[in-house]
Order: C-alpha cells, then structure tokens, then sequence
C-alpha cells in the first residue's frame, strides 16, 4: 500500500529494489569471500601506490578529484567560469537579453 | 561580443515595451472600470470614508497594506541587521 | 476559528514578527520560544489547510467582506484581495510548514547571541510569513507585495555576515536583481490591470484574450519570476545568497525560490492556460535543461562546500522546471504523460526542499564544528561527526537521485514523462544527475573522508535533531513514495492543469 | 551645523510634527493617510538629526524600534479585530460607536468621526513609519561616525 | 496612438533605468538606476487611473458631477512607492557596508564571489 508509483509505462517499487540490491549485496559479498586473502593491516600493502615511490602526506584532497576530467574539459569549463564573472551589469545583460528572447518569442 | 548582445536585447526590450505602451487602450480613457466604479460609488456608502483612496488603501485591499507595512519593517530590521556595531 | 485557517497562516507570523523585537526585551529564551511556537502554528494551519483542500475543494477567503465566501461584488466582479488555495498552493504550504519549523530550530542555537540575533530571527519569521502569503494568495498585485517582503527579508538575512565583504556583496547583488524582478513582475500587472481594470487572477485569466499587450505582460512575468526562481542564465545571483547566508537560513531560501517557481506555474497555467502556445514551454523546458547542465558544471569547479551545495540546489530547479514545461508543452492536449511529468516536477519541489535543507543544515554542523567551509582544508571530519557525514552521504544520493531516497522517486516520474516527449531531454537529465553524483561523491570525500581530524566543539542538539527529522523524512519520502504521489503530489500536479476549477471556484461560473 | 540651522530647525521640528498629525488625522477625509503623515513627521525627526548631529539622538534608536514595533503590532491586531467576520473587516463603520458615524452618498464637507478602523489604521501605520524612517535615517548617520565602534 | 505619449514616456524611464543598470560602474548609480525603474513603474500605474476632466476621489467639498479618476492604481502606488523605499534603502546599507571592507565603490572591483 502506498509504495508503488505509476509512471505511465511501469511502475517504481522501492521495497522491490531494495530486495534485489540486497540479492545483489550477497552475490558479491559470496564473490567476495572467494578472493585469495593476502591483504594484512599494518604493512606495506596498506600504503597507496604511486608508481612505487614512497610519498610523505597520501591524503587525495577534493579539488584533485576528477583532475583529468576537469582537465580535458578545460576550455569549456574556462569559459563558463568567465560567465559567471562577478560583475552585476553582466547579470543584469542576461536578464535582459532573457527578457528580449520571451518578448521574441512571445510578440514576433 | 557579450556586450553587443546586452545592448541588441536592450534595444530589442525597450522596442517592445513602447510598442506594448502604444498598444495599450488611449490614455485617459479606461477601456473596462468597473471595480473603480465600485469603488467610487461604494466607497462613502460602504466604508465611510470620504476618500476613496484611502477607503482603498485600509479597507478594500488593507491586507495589501498590512504587506507593505511588513516591508518598511523589514526593510527597517535589515538596515538595522546590516548597520549594525559588532564586537561588544 | 477553523473558517479562518488560510489567513491566521499569514497574519500570525506577520503579527509575531512584529512582536518579536519586543519580546527579546523581555527575555532571549522566550524571544527563541516565541519563533519557534509561531513557526509551528503556521505548520498546524497549513496541515489543516491541506487536510481540507487537498481532497479537490479549492478553499477561497475574501478578506474585509461580510463574508468570507462571497467572492463577488453586486455587478458580478471580484473587488477584494481573496486567497485561494487549491491543491498546488496547499502543496506549497506543507513544503513551507515542514521547512519552516525545523530551520527555526536550527537557527536558534545556530547564531551568535548578539543584537543581530533578534534582527535575523525577526527577518526570518516575516520571510516565513512571506512564503505563505505567496504561497495562498489569488491576487496578481498582492503577490507581488509578498514576493517583496520574502526578496527584502532574504536579502536581509544573506547580509548577516557584515564583518566579511562577501555577505554584504552576496546581498547587494541579490537584492539588485530581486528588486529587479519584483519591479518587472509588477509592470507586468499594470499592464494587465490597464487592459482589463482587475487585479484578481481568476478574473483577468477569464478576461484574458491573448492580445499583444496580454503576450507582453507575459513575457514581463515569465522573465521577472524566471529571474526571482534561479533559473540559468539568471541563476547568477543564486550560489552568492545561499553560499553567503548563516547556512542553517537557507533552507528557507531554498523554498523562497520554489515559491517563486509556484507563481510561475501558476501564472503560466492558469492565468494564461487558455491563450497559451508550446513555445513558451519549450522555452522554459529550455532553460531547466540549461540550468541543470551549467549548475552541475559550476558546482564542479568549487572549493567551497557551501558555494557546491548551493550550485547543487541550483541544478534542482532545472529538474523542476523540465517536469512541469514538459506538462506545459503539452498543455492543450493533456496526455497521460504530462501528468507523469507534471507530478514528478510537483513532487521534486518537496524533495528539494528535503534533501538541499538537509545539505545546508550539514554544511551548517560542518562550519560549526571547523569554523570554515573550504574543501582544501576540511576532511576527516566522518571519524568525529559520524551522523553528520552519515546525513550528508543520504542527501547527496538523494540529490544524484539514487535508488531508493526520495530524489529518485521524483525524478523517475520526470524521466518517464520526458522520454515520451523526446528522448534528448531524458539522457540530458540522467547526464547531469550522473556528474551531480560526481560532484558531491568528491564533496563528501573532501569533508568527511580522510586522515582522522581532532574537533574541540560538539555540534548542538536542535541542528542534530533538525538534521534527523529531515534525513527520515528524505528515506520515508523514497521508500513508499506512491502514498505522498496518491494523496498529495496527485491532486497538486492536477490543480495546474483543472483551470476551470479554480475559475469556477472564484467566479461562480 | 551653524546656529542658524539649528533655530530653524528647532522652530521646524513642532510644525513638521503637527503638520504629519493633520495629515495622519485626517487621511479618511483629504488627501494623506498614515504613510503620507509619517513621512512628512519623519521629515521633521530628519531634519532635527542633521541639524544636531546623530551622536545627540543616539540613546533614541531604542525608541524608535519600540514605537515601530507598537505600531505593526497595533495594525495587525486591528486587521484581527475583524477577525469575528473576516480578516480586515471593517467592523467599526457606520456601527455607531467610535468613528461609526454614517456618510452619505455624495459631496460632503467631512466629519471626523467617521470611516471605522480607517482612522485607527491611519494612526498605527503613520507611528510605524515616523519610527521606521527615522530610525533609517538616524542608523545611516550614526553609521561610520566617530561614536560608531 | 499619440495619445499614448504619457505612457511611452514612462517606458522610457524604465528604459533609461534599465540602461543605468547595464551601463554604470558605481554601486550607488546602480541604486539611482533602480530608483528610475521604480518611478517609472510608478508612474505608469498612476498614470493608468486618469480620467480625461477627472477630479481626485475625495468627496469633501467635491465639485458635484464631475468624473473621478480611477482610485485603484493610487493605493498600489502608494504600496509600491513605499516597497520603493525599503528596496532603496536597504541597497544604500549593502553599498555602505561594501565600502566600508573594500573602499571602493566600483563593481569591477567588487567580485570576491566569482566563479
């Protein structure tokens, strides 16, 4: 009762999903189990690995995630930077050129 | 660039709004007044009040009022907020 | 009393705003308890508002009339302001009664104990009273007197900080560009109110021909709320407030700007339902796919966590409007599909409201217990403050829309509705929930994840139990979605698209 | 400021006040009403602060704020008054008691004791405003001056 | 449709607001320029509710027969002139409050939140 939304094409049951997560969270945890067991606290496996250099501070802060992919998108990303420029004449630009494109749409 | 885009939809914005001022019923002439009429008639029956006007303000759209009181204090408390001595 | 719940929700809190600086002569706590028992009266009202309306009545209350049903002066016309509240406004005023209470909460032991305590708490009720004035009212002029008391109480309470330069810069420019919209919003109903001598909307969308000052005043309106609801490329202004606000303020920000998307919707279906073409709603299912997209790149690109929710929540109203423009691009037919669209762009109001309030309340414990809110500094806070980063992970999931939280429960019924009208707009949408998972799986690692950090303050217990009220709600909301879809979402997604109802309602026939 | 001003001023600050009252006092029979009085009375309080310096008022921004917040409460509370019919029902006009007299249709020349809640209103919001103005201007005088910090 | 000037005039206001918006550098000219939007809006609305010969509605000691210009956009004047106000000034606090932590008032300069 009350659990099942109608799209139109099917429905969503949580309960349901989260039966077969579960059934998915066993599965793998059974996969799991059957892994060899070489990993042991408190050696040298539990340092991160860079290309075998031994480094001081391995914390991985936030900005550095997804460097690459920020990185590959950087002229797009530069430029919606620069959108957002800081300066209220701009905004207000935006606004009008908003207002332009309805009145166009609206009134031509 | 950018900015010869703010200023053609600036042009363009202020085409229209003239052109929509233009268009608007002629000046001095209301083309519907019924609930002025109202109220100019009713006023003095219904509220007492001589001045139309006020009869408006207070009583007719008062709620209206009781918003824009509501702004003046806000506006008020924010100067207040905003002027305000820090450290003590 | 009960004939008069629609009112007391808006005249309460606008009276005990007024009261509120007298009352902190008299003492702190019971300036606090006074906000508090206040927020949760307009809870109660707007509960029982609900409860009535949202069985399909449409519940009208003429103000200063002898009676508070007559809707229409002797010559047939409406003459007083009247509120009319329908299932979608009743919708609105449980997002508000829920928010409202818990950020109250929050807020309290949040600020410092200083003269602008009183101030913002003042600022904060009568924005409070605002959102419901909004939210109920059925008067063109009269929303824009509450869209300009919410603009000046926000604006007042994101200028709070006024020993940094940020918050007074964040609140000029906010303030600037709402004043800006209320003032475009308001030329759009002069005009009106020159061509047809009303003021009331069910009488001017009866009156209301389509003419060329008509299509004027709309796209008046359409830019002046766009601007006021964050959407891109007007979003400007949007991740300055909420970045800049106390954090623990800004769910109530957050839900001024559904509000503002309220009267958006509300202009577009039912004051112009009837002279309405597609363009305006691929327009505006334009601009939520603009907004969404250039919100979740932004919020990639941030340092700051408070700045990366607010682009997050930004990216939140582009998922709204593309649910309800996909409703409004199939308007005049009204096929199963806009339905589906329709209610999940309704029902992605009140997960909003949840989740953002949820993620604000977490930057709020964040900034607390650290004193700073930069992602290149903070990290290894999950190992002190296990239940803040445990509601931070549940919020951001639910904002990426992942099974089975609330966010998803929302946005299925948005992808299923938009397929059906093009299948761009669904990749688009799942794309960008899939970068928003990105951005705030690399949020939560930068605050919460790391080297252990000592902490010397304990987060306080209001902004815990508001963090909990709301991290239930969001799993409540995502785990039997289809009761809060039959009862609530259901009628208010059916209240945009039932015109004549509200017309009836008002008119009388 | 010089001697001049100041006698000026001094003379002023009365007529401003009393001036803002008519106007306040009779909003529901001429032009004015309660914003349009306290504004002109706000003038006067103005006046009086650059006249004598914001430092000579300051003890007064206390005031200020009591009297705006008396004066919202009071109009709010008038708009519950109405609250046995609807909320800002005019429950005072033409009921016979205070300013319940009737007034007949046409040109008349005016009786004060008329127009119900309209004259209670007027001199709720006109306190709001006077206090409100004020209070701005004076915040924005005392603001960065040598008192300031 | 000349007779429409007075509400050409009034657009034109808000046009030249709007440019003030656009075009200027100053904080406190942003301010002004948003004050002419507001006295345009304004005076748009009142200038819908004339009546050509209308006299004011005030019935004291009004001359009998004359029309009465339209009263409704005289009270949402006098509502908006006084949101005017608060919009007014609480910008001018923000503008004080900028220059006091920046000591300048022009916007190019002030873009801490960028980005």
């Amino acid at each position: 009762m009350g659990v099942e939304i109608l799209t139109g094409q099917g429905f969503w049951h949580a309960l349901i999903w989260l039966a077969a997560a579960l059934g998915v969270l066993l599965l793998s945890l059974a996969l799991w189990s059957m892994g060899r067991r070489e990993f042991r606290r408190g050696t040298e496996a539990e340092l991160p690995f860079v290309s075998g250099e031994r480094v001081e501070d391995p914390k991985v802060g936030a900005p550095h995630l997804y460097w690459g992919f920020a990185e590959a998108l950087r002229p797009f990303l530069e430029r919606l930077r620069n959108l957002h420029s800081g300066i209220i004449g701009d905004y207000v630009g935006w606004f009008a050129v908003i207002l332009a494109v309805t009145l166009l749409l609206l009134m031509a | 660039m950018r900015r010869w885009l703010a200023i053609a939809a600036f042009l363009l914005a202020c085409g229209f709004l003239i052109m929509g001022a233009l268009a608007l019923r002629p000046f001095g002439k209301p083309a519907r007044a019924e609930m002025d009429e109202y109220f100019n008639r009713f006023s003095q029956p219904e509220v007492a009040a001589n001045n139309a006007v006020t009869a408006i303000v207070f009583d007719y759209r008062g709620y209206d009022t009781l918003g824009e009181a509501t702004v003046l204090f806000v506006a008020v408390t924010g100067v207040a907020l905003i002027l305000r001595r820090l450290g003590k | 009393m009960s004939t008069h719940a629609p009112i007391l929700a808006i005249a309460v809190p606008l009276l005990g705003g007024f009261a509120l600086p007298l009352l902190a002569r008299v003492h702190r706590r019971l300036r606090d308890a006074w906000a508090l028992v206040i927020a949760l009266f307009v809870s109660a009202c707007a509960g029982y508002v609900a409860s009535r309306v949202l069985s399909g009545e449409i519940w009208v209350y003429v103000l200063g009339a002898k009676n508070p049903a007559e809707t229409l002066a002797p010559g047939g016309f409406p003459i007083r302001i009247m509120l009319t509240v329908d299932a979608l406004s009743a919708f609105l005023g449980i997002i508000a009664g829920l928010i409202g209470p818990l950020m109250f909460l929050a807020l309290i032991r949040f600020l410092p104990e200083e003269e602008g305590k009183t101030l913002s708490l003042t600022l904060a009720v009568l924005l409070f009273a605002g959102i419901m004035g909004m939210a109920y009212t059925g008067d063109l002029f009269n929303f824009f007197v509450f869209l300009e008391v919410t603009s000046i109480a926000a604006c007042g309470i994101i200028g709070f900080r006024t020993w940094t330069s940020r918050a007074p810069e964040a609140a000029f420019k906010t303030m600037l560009l709402y004043a800006l919209s209320g003032l475009f919003f308001l030329l759009g109903v002069a005009f009106l109110y020159g061509e047809y001598g009303a003021l009331n909307l069910a009488y001017v969308s009866r009156e209301i021909r389509g003419t060329a000052v008509d299509r004027l005043a709309l796209a008046l309106f359409l830019s002046g709320l766009l601007m006021k609801a964050a959407s891109a490329p007007m979003h400007f202004w949007a991740p300055d407030a909420y970045g800049e606000t106390p954090p623990a303020a800004a769910p109530l920000l957050v839900v001024n700007t559904q509000v503002s998307l309220y009267g958006l919707w509300r202009v577009l279906f039912t004051l112009y339902g009837g002279v309405l073409d597609r363009g305006v709603g691929w327009l505006v299912v334009a601009l939520g796919l603009l907004t969404m997209v250039v919100a979740a790149f932004m919020a990639l690109l941030q340092t700051d966590l408070g700045r990366l929710v607010a682009y997050g929540a930004v990216s939140q109203i582009g998922y709204m409007m593309l649910g309800v423009g996909v409703g409004l691009v199939a308007l005049p037919g009204k096929p199963p599909y806009a339905l589906v669209a329709t209610q999940g762009g309704v029902f992605h109001m009140l997960n909003d409201a949840i989740t953002v309030g949820l993620l604000f309340l977490c930057v709020a414990a964040v900034e607390w217990v650290r004193g700073t809110r930069d992602l290149r500094e903070l990290g290894g806070l999950g190992h002190s403050l296990p239940e803040v980063g445990l509601c931070f992970l549940l919020a951001s999931l639910a904002l990426a829309g992942i099974p089975p939280l609330n966010g998803f429960a929302s946005k299925i019924l948005i992808y299923e509705g938009s397929f059906k009208l093009s299948p761009i707009l669904t990749a688009v949408a799942i794309l960008t929930s899939i970068l928003l998972l990105a951005v705030f799986a690399r949020a939560f690692q930068g605050a919460f994840l790391g080297p252990k950090v000592s902490v010397e303050k304990r987060v306080p217990w209001p902004l815990l139990l508001a963090m909990g009220i709301l991290a239930v709600g969001l799993m409540v909301l995502g785990l039997v979605p289809g009761f809060f879809v039959e009862k609530m979402v259901g009628p208010a997604a059916e209240a945009l698209f039932s015109r004549n109802a509200y017309l009836f309602a008002v008119l009388r026939g | 400021m010089t001697v001049v001003v100041r006698t000026i001023s001094r003379i002023l600050l009365p007529v401003g006040l009393a001036f803002g009252g008519y106007v306040v006092m009779h909003g529901h029979l001429t032009p004015g009403g309660g914003f349009q009085g306290g504004a002109v009375a706000a003038s006067a309080l103005a006046l009086v602060i650059v006249a004598f310096g914001a430092a000579s008022l300051k003890g007064k921004k206390g005031l200020l704020s009591v009297l705006e917040s008396l004066g919202g409460v009071a109009f709010a509370a008038l708009g519950f008054l109405g609250l046995g019919v609807t909320f800002f029902a005019n429950v005072l006009a033409g009921a016979g008691g205070l300013f319940g007299r009737p007034v007949p249709y046409g040109p008349n020349p005016g009786d004060l004791n008329t127009a119900g809640t309209l004259p209670l209103m007027n001199w709720a919001v006109g306190f709001k405003v006077l206090a409100g103005l004020s209070a701005v201007v004076l915040l924005f005088a005392l603001f960065g001056g040598k008192d300031d910090r | 449709m000349i007779g429409n000037l007075p509400f050409v005039v009034c657009m034109i206001l808000i046009a030249l607001g709007l440019w003030t918006l656009l075009a200027k550098r100053n904080l406190i000219k942003l301010v002004i320029g948003m004050s002419l939007i507001e006295s345009g809006v304004n005076l748009f609305l009142v200038t819908l509710g004339y009546v050509r010969g209308g006299i004011p509605p005030i019935y004291t000691f009004a001359p009998e027969g004359a029309p009465m210009v339209l009263p409704t956009p005289q009270a949402l004047t006098l509502t908006s002139i006084v949101i005017a106000v608060a919009t007014t000034a609480l910008m001018l606090a923000f503008a004080v409050v900028i220059y006091r932590h920046k000591g300048t008032l022009d916007t190019r300069k002030i873009r801490d939140l960028r980005g």
